[in-house]
């Protein structure tokens, strides 16, 4: 590793050179702006490739009866769907705006390992394509969920060390972007940028950084563990050699219950981003909104459980994951009580990010009180593994963490750039997304409570009444998105020159609003000025 | 740095990258022997005996539990596999035998393994086994029945509500498993 | 159009119907088809209960929550003018919305710990069923009756849903949710199910029961249910369990207890006949009439109802090596079973096996012309 | 940051630059501990569930985050020291101890500060002499390297 100590440090001799032109300029680049775009962009594309797949899957839930593909299919876009949604497209997204923002906003020049991250960076392409080559392997893709759970992931064809190697993969992409972010927030503040001055968004890409770290590497075990059952002859999962199935349940939700918070914090720290700027007024419990944030955090470590009521635990363990699931309810409410009062007695306008920023807080909201309901283990005995769950995390994911990134391209892309986006579209795209989603998802939850089980191809005709609504829903949401994406080409391509504050009165609330827009090649070359950043909050 | 100099690096950093990548690709050859090596040595080999010494325990004759058996053949293994008998009521501290019968009905001969599982899970610990064919690898002859008995006492210091427990065993096929490892 | 045209008015009918519907009812349209059923048994009623308690307390947090935000939304714009105000924290208010939604989850969670402790007092059963979760039908074994059958998709339902089966879903009766054979259990006895799986995991679900668990291969759970009034009820595997994870659902028939006796002492009358049947001769219709009916509940979720296989996965039995070579073979795989194929010894018994294998022979332009006799299976083996 | 001073025994006139660090090293400490704790609990945790393949994960990543951690404070841990005598200047560069030192006639030495022509980069400053060239305070921010400038144009004219 001594060349790439060398080289991390001769990186920084490059300063006065601008950027490289063509190609190269994004296979080299080590520039936080560029890997920032880079992992948008890839963010994007996922985000289509994986709603392509939610389409085939609404497609062939429009009506019962099978029409267009094999239950065995279905299963690989169920599977697909989910890894390529949460991996490929919201985690890089995040990914993105961190490497975007967070050097802007404690005023660094740049992240601390800029090598490390292009690395971080260019690893999810090739981890992309070869999951996506799965599907065209003897026996498909994966086809277990996105849990993969054994045995039945064991019966996957040659696609199993593929699955696994990417989660690898994409396991180490996300460690090295978190421990860059985590070093460079440590170590890179302006003089003056204590933690308690950070911006939100900043706190909670620290902490989700935090739980990353702290349960990748629990991830990754299980795969590997599913690996050497299937290839190598141990039992870890297998009962047969004095393993235990419910084990791999455990060790995946203590992985996938953190995982979960990944995908939502950081759009806890945008909407507590925009909620301030288009109330003018400053975010109301700052510093609630850390230990809330922190607390969360903290909680989602020991409630992993009340994914799996229905494996026959203890009725102890059940008792406790209910109290502990139960009491994640307090600081999120903290949280959306805090919007709130934000937004109370401010002097508010309804631009684009603003609009999806009320959405979240509704719609997600909506989502936490099904999750309320799912944490009482009796009830949740009757919703396991129905579409109420469905509904459930699709709410908290859709309305959550895609509008949160709606929101927050909406918010930072004149900064990026530096023209104003088409206002017209962006309201048209808000309206569209935001009823279709609600068409796609509310009916859901009737029908799951009604007794459709989740992961189906195909239903008992008493369901196809609100299933052909929710996937008239999917489409008009799928085809909004089209609207999204020209309005970044647009933006990108010209349009109205946009100002360094581009918000009314948004230099109170962060540092990325005194550089201008766009903001140079190399951020903070020039050192914010104490007073700005005694200025905050 | 200087062209050359640069150039020199860059091939340095070619082979180790090389030599890396061939390691890599001769660990995943040599992890399974090295597992295999490992586990005997540490005598985890999932062949774990979990049979107890009979000890002398106080029968308390006032209680009764209700202890049901239950057989499972996992998958398409072709084994006729019972017990000899459904229920029985048993005094904590008392040591009973109870013999199961499974039979081979194909024409090759099988290897399987039982593995125990007892409902309400949290009685496990109490449900002792001094002799037990569970665990260990079984070999059935082709056509032949065999009998194999479990003798076991249950804990007198199992919770006094305690009415029914449920002892299960699944007899898995080991056979298969050393054929997918061989493919 | 006209398809979209029926699913609009079927949308509106179930609408229609719950602005309607004047009591909570398990089936057809009502409440029903919106909310969790209110169940048939003593846990189902305390966990829809308890559903409903949490439900409304969801509503009125939601109408205080979202009533403030309208407010706001409404008369804090500035293009009312208001000048906003510069406030940023509040403790004492901090404090007392820290501590009131904790309060309330305490008065949630003493419910729901009441009814979990109920949910998992399986003690003094009057009788156990041992439920095996198979890729993709149901075992059940009657452990004190010694009844022991499997239980899969009916013929109708499968054959409609066949990918590009051209028959309306609509037509079949109870489409998915009917099954060759149903469980049947007396009403108003309490019922331990034990729960295990022989390859994946499976979930027991019968909505009406209140309560799904997992069937894990190699563990047993359990659970218990105590059916207030005789009817079917229906349900479905709720565990991701493969290819036709969708297509393996669960009738429980309810009977009076008299009824209940006289199903068991017909059912274990027709085990002996079963045994009597195998020594008859049968004629090649009478096979492969037979012979279709396994065919569709046995094999025609991977071979195809038309015998052509996946390409690929399932081999097709159409002009396939095996139908039309030696018996000896085509017996060898259909009772052994290999690799995916599992092995139907115990599954099926002699006619049945002699039907099929009939039906595979004779049946897809397969013109084999032989008729395979119980006899003849027996002797094999 | 720019740090000057005389030194107390010599009169002589020193300059200290470092980059901006906001962690010291026992803070990187402590939150190595910290990260360690957590995570070997975690892995801890699941290794007694049996699934010890765990603690290899956790044991590399946390070698990394050290790594990381580590890189990035001897990068912040870099330093360069002006030291201006009588007839004298000398600049020495290094991370700890100096590795480098140049040394250049005080009444010859050239100070040049060449601004990027592409706007929002930074600047360059250099002490010249006889084809020598010495680049200083290439890590500090624009407005610090300004101050350098101003205050070693006022030094070495001081004559």
């Amino acid at each position: 590793m001594s060349v790439a100590t060398h080289d991390d440090i001769h990186a920084h001799d490059h300063h006065d050179h601008g950027p490289a032109k063509g190609f190269m300029r994004w296979v080299t680049t080590t520039n936080h702006k560029d890997i920032g775009t880079l992992y948008l962009i890839t963010g994007l594309i996922m985000f289509f490739v994986g709603g392509a797949m939610a389409l085939v899957i609404r497609a062939e839930l429009f009506e019962p009866g099978l029409q267009y593909v094999d239950p065995h299919f279905f299963n690989q876009m169920t599977t697909l769907h989910a890894l390529i949604m949460v991996f490929g497209a919201v985690m890089p997204a995040f990914a993105g705006l961190a490497n975007w923002m967070i050097p802007m906003m404690i005023g660094a020049p740049d992240m601390a390992l800029p090598r490390m991250n292009n690395w971080s960076f260019w690893l999810l392409p090739f981890a992309f394509v070869m999951l996506s080559s799965t599907l065209f392997m003897d026996g498909g893709a994966a086809a277990a969920g996105w849990t993969l759970y054994p045995p039945l992931v064991l019966q996957t064809g040659n696609a199993l060390p593929f699955t696994v190697f990417t989660v690898h993969i994409l396991g180490m992409s996300s460690i090295m972007a978190a421990i860059n972010i985590i070093v460079t927030v440590f170590n890179m503040r302006a003089p003056g940028m204590t933690m308690m001055k950070l911006p939100l968004f900043v706190w909670t890409w620290v902490i989700t950084a935090f739980l990353l770290i702290a349960v990748m590497p629990v991830f990754a075990g299980a795969v590997t563990m599913l690996l050497t059952d299937k290839y190598f002859g141990t039992s870890f999962f297998n009962a047969a050699g004095g393993g235990d199935p419910v084990l791999y349940q455990h060790l995946f939700w203590f992985f996938g219950h953190p995982e979960v918070y990944i995908l939502i914090l950081p759009s806890f720290g945008i909407i507590s981003s925009i909620i301030p700027t288009f109330s003018r007024k400053p975010l109301f419990g700052y510093a609630s909104m850390v230990y809330a944030t922190a607390s969360i955090g903290l909680l989602s470590f020991i409630v992993w459980a009340h994914h799996q009521y229905t494996v026959g635990m203890p009725l102890a363990g059940e008792l406790y994951f209910t109290y502990a699931t139960m009491l994640i309810a307090v600081p999120t409410g903290v949280k959306v009580f805090n919007w709130l009062a934000t937004m109370w007695k401010g002097a508010m306008t309804f631009e684009t990010p603003m609009l999806y920023a009320i959405a979240f807080v509704v719609l997600f909201t909506m989502g936490g009180f099904t999750g309320l309901m799912m944490s009482i283990s009796p009830a949740d005995l009757q919703y396991h593994d129905t579409y109420f769950i469905v509904a459930h995390f699709h709410y908290v994911l859709v309305p959550g963490a895609v509008f949160a990134l709606f929101a927050a391209t909406y918010y930072w892309l004149p900064k990026w750039t530096g023209h104003m986006y088409d206002e017209k579209l962006g309201k048209l795209h808000f309206w569209l997304t935001t009823i279709s989603v609600n068409i796609c998802f509310f009916p859901q939850h009737f029908v799951g409570l009604a007794g459709m089980p989740r992961r189906i191809p195909d239903y008992a005709v008493q369901f196809a009444e609100f299933n052909a609504m929710s996937s008239v829903g999917a489409f008009v949401f799928g085809f909004s998105q089209l609207i999204f994406a020209y309005v970044i080409y647009k933006a990108i391509k010209g349009g109205e020159k946009a100002t360094s504050e581009v918000w009314e009165g948004a230099e109170a609330h962060g540092l990325e609003w005194h550089l201008p827009s766009p903001p140079p090649y190399h951020s903070w070359t020039e050192a914010p000025d104490q007073s700005l950043i005694s200025e905050l909050h | 740095m200087d062209d050359k100099e640069l150039h020199k690096a860059n091939a340095r950093l070619v082979w180790r990258m090389v030599v890396i990548a061939l390691l890599m690709f001769g660990l995943g050859f040599a992890i399974a022997p090295y597992y295999d090596a490992v586990c005997n040595y540490f005598g985890i080999s999932g062949r774990v005996k979990e049979a107890t010494a009979e000890q002398a325990l106080k029968v308390d004759e006032s209680r009764e539990i209700s202890l049901e058996f239950v057989t499972v053949v996992n998958g398409q293994m072709p084994l006729r596999f019972r017990a000899e008998t459904g229920k029985l009521k048993i005094h904590p501290g008392q040591y009973y035998t109870v013999n199961f019968y499974a039979e081979n009905t194909s024409d090759k001969k099988l290897v399987g393994r039982a593995i125990p599982s007892i409902s309400p899970a949290w009685t496990s610990s109490f449900l002792k086994k001094a002799e037990c064919f569970c665990f260990s690898e079984q070999e059935f002859e082709p056509h032949k029945e065999r009998k194999m008995p479990v003798r076991f006492v249950v804990d007198p210091t199992i919770q006094a509500d305690t009415k029914e427990m449920t002892l299960s065993y699944t007899f898995f096929d080991i056979n298969e498993k050393t054929q997918t490892i061989k493919n | 159009m006209k398809k979209t045209l029926q699913l609009l008015a079927g949308f509106w009918s179930v609408l229609w119907g719950v602005a309607n519907a004047e009591t909570g009812s398990g089936t057809g349209v009502g409440w029903g088809a919106l909310n969790l059923p209110a169940g048939v048994t003593p846990d189902s009623h305390d966990i829809h209960d308890l559903h409903m308690t949490i439900l409304w307390i969801c509503v009125g947090i939601g109408i205080l929550v979202y009533g403030i935000l309208v407010y706001s939304l409404i008369h804090h714009r500035k293009s009312k003018g208001v000048v906003p105000a510069t406030f940023h924290e509040n403790t004492k208010l901090e404090i007392v919305w820290t501590i009131i939604p904790f309060l309330i989850l305490i008065a949630m969670a003493i419910p729901a710990t009441k009814v979990m402790i109920k949910v998992y007092d399986t003690s003094a059963s009057d009788m156990t069923i041992k439920v095996t979760g198979y890729q993709w039908k149901w075992r059940y074994t009657y452990l004190d009756e010694g009844i022991d059958f499997f239980s899969s998709l009916d013929a109708k339902s499968n054959e409609a849903r066949q990918l590009g089966s051209k028959i309306d879903p609509a037509t079949v009766e109870h489409y998915l949710l009917n099954v060759d054979k149903p469980l049947v259990i007396p009403a108003n006895k309490k019922i331990r199910i034990l729960l295990t799986a022989a390859d994946v995991l499976h979930a027991w679900w019968v909505p009406e029961f209140g309560w799904k668990k997992d069937a894990i291969p190699g563990f047993i759970t359990d659970g218990w249910i105590k059916v207030e009034k005789p009817g079917i009820y229906r349900g479905q595997c709720a565990e991701l369990c493969g290819r036709d994870h969708g297509f393996m659902p669960i009738v429980v028939v309810v009977k009076t207890e008299d009824e209940y006796k006289q199903w068991v002492a017909a059912e274990k009358a027709k085990q002996e006949v079963g045994k009597v049947d195998a020594s008859k001769p049968l004629t090649l219709d009478e096979l492969t009439a037979k012979g279709k009916e396994v065919y569709a509940s046995n094999c025609a979720a991977c071979h195809g109802a038309e015998g052509d296989g996946v390409p690929g996965v399932f081999p097709a039995i159409k002009g396939s090596k095996v139908a039309l070579g030696p018996l000896a073979d085509h017996l060898k795989l259909v009772l052994h079973g290999k690799a995916a194929m599992p092995a139907f010894k115990d599954q099926l018994n002699d006619v049945e096996i002699a039907a099929v294998v009939t039906y595979q022979r004779n049946g897809f332009g397969n013109k084999k012309g032989d008729s395979i006799q119980p006899a003849d299976i027996q002797a094999y083996k | 940051m720019v740090e000057s001073g005389h030194d107390e025994d010599t009169g002589e006139k020193t300059i200290v630059l470092k980059p901006n660090g906001s962690l010291s090293r026992r803070q990187a400490w402590l939150l190595l501990g910290i990260c360690g704790l957590l995570m070997g609990l975690v892995a801890g945790f699941c290794a007694a569930l049996g699934a010890w393949l765990v603690l290899p994960f956790s044991g590399l990543e946390w070698i990394l985050l050290a790594f990381c951690l580590h890189l990035s404070i001897r990068q912040s841990q870099e330093r360069e020291v002006i030291t201006i005598t009588g007839d004298l200047v000398r600049v020495e560069k290094g991370w700890g101890s100096p590795l480098q030192t140049y040394k250049f006639q005080r009444a010859w030495v050239m100070l040049d500060c060449i601004q990027s022509p592409i706007r929002g980069h930074p600047s360059r400053l250099t002490l010249r002499l006889h084809g020598k060239e010495v680049e200083l305070g290439r890590f500090l921010v624009e407005s610090e390297r300004q101050v350098l400038a101003r205050e070693l144009k006022y030094l070495l004219s001081l004559g």
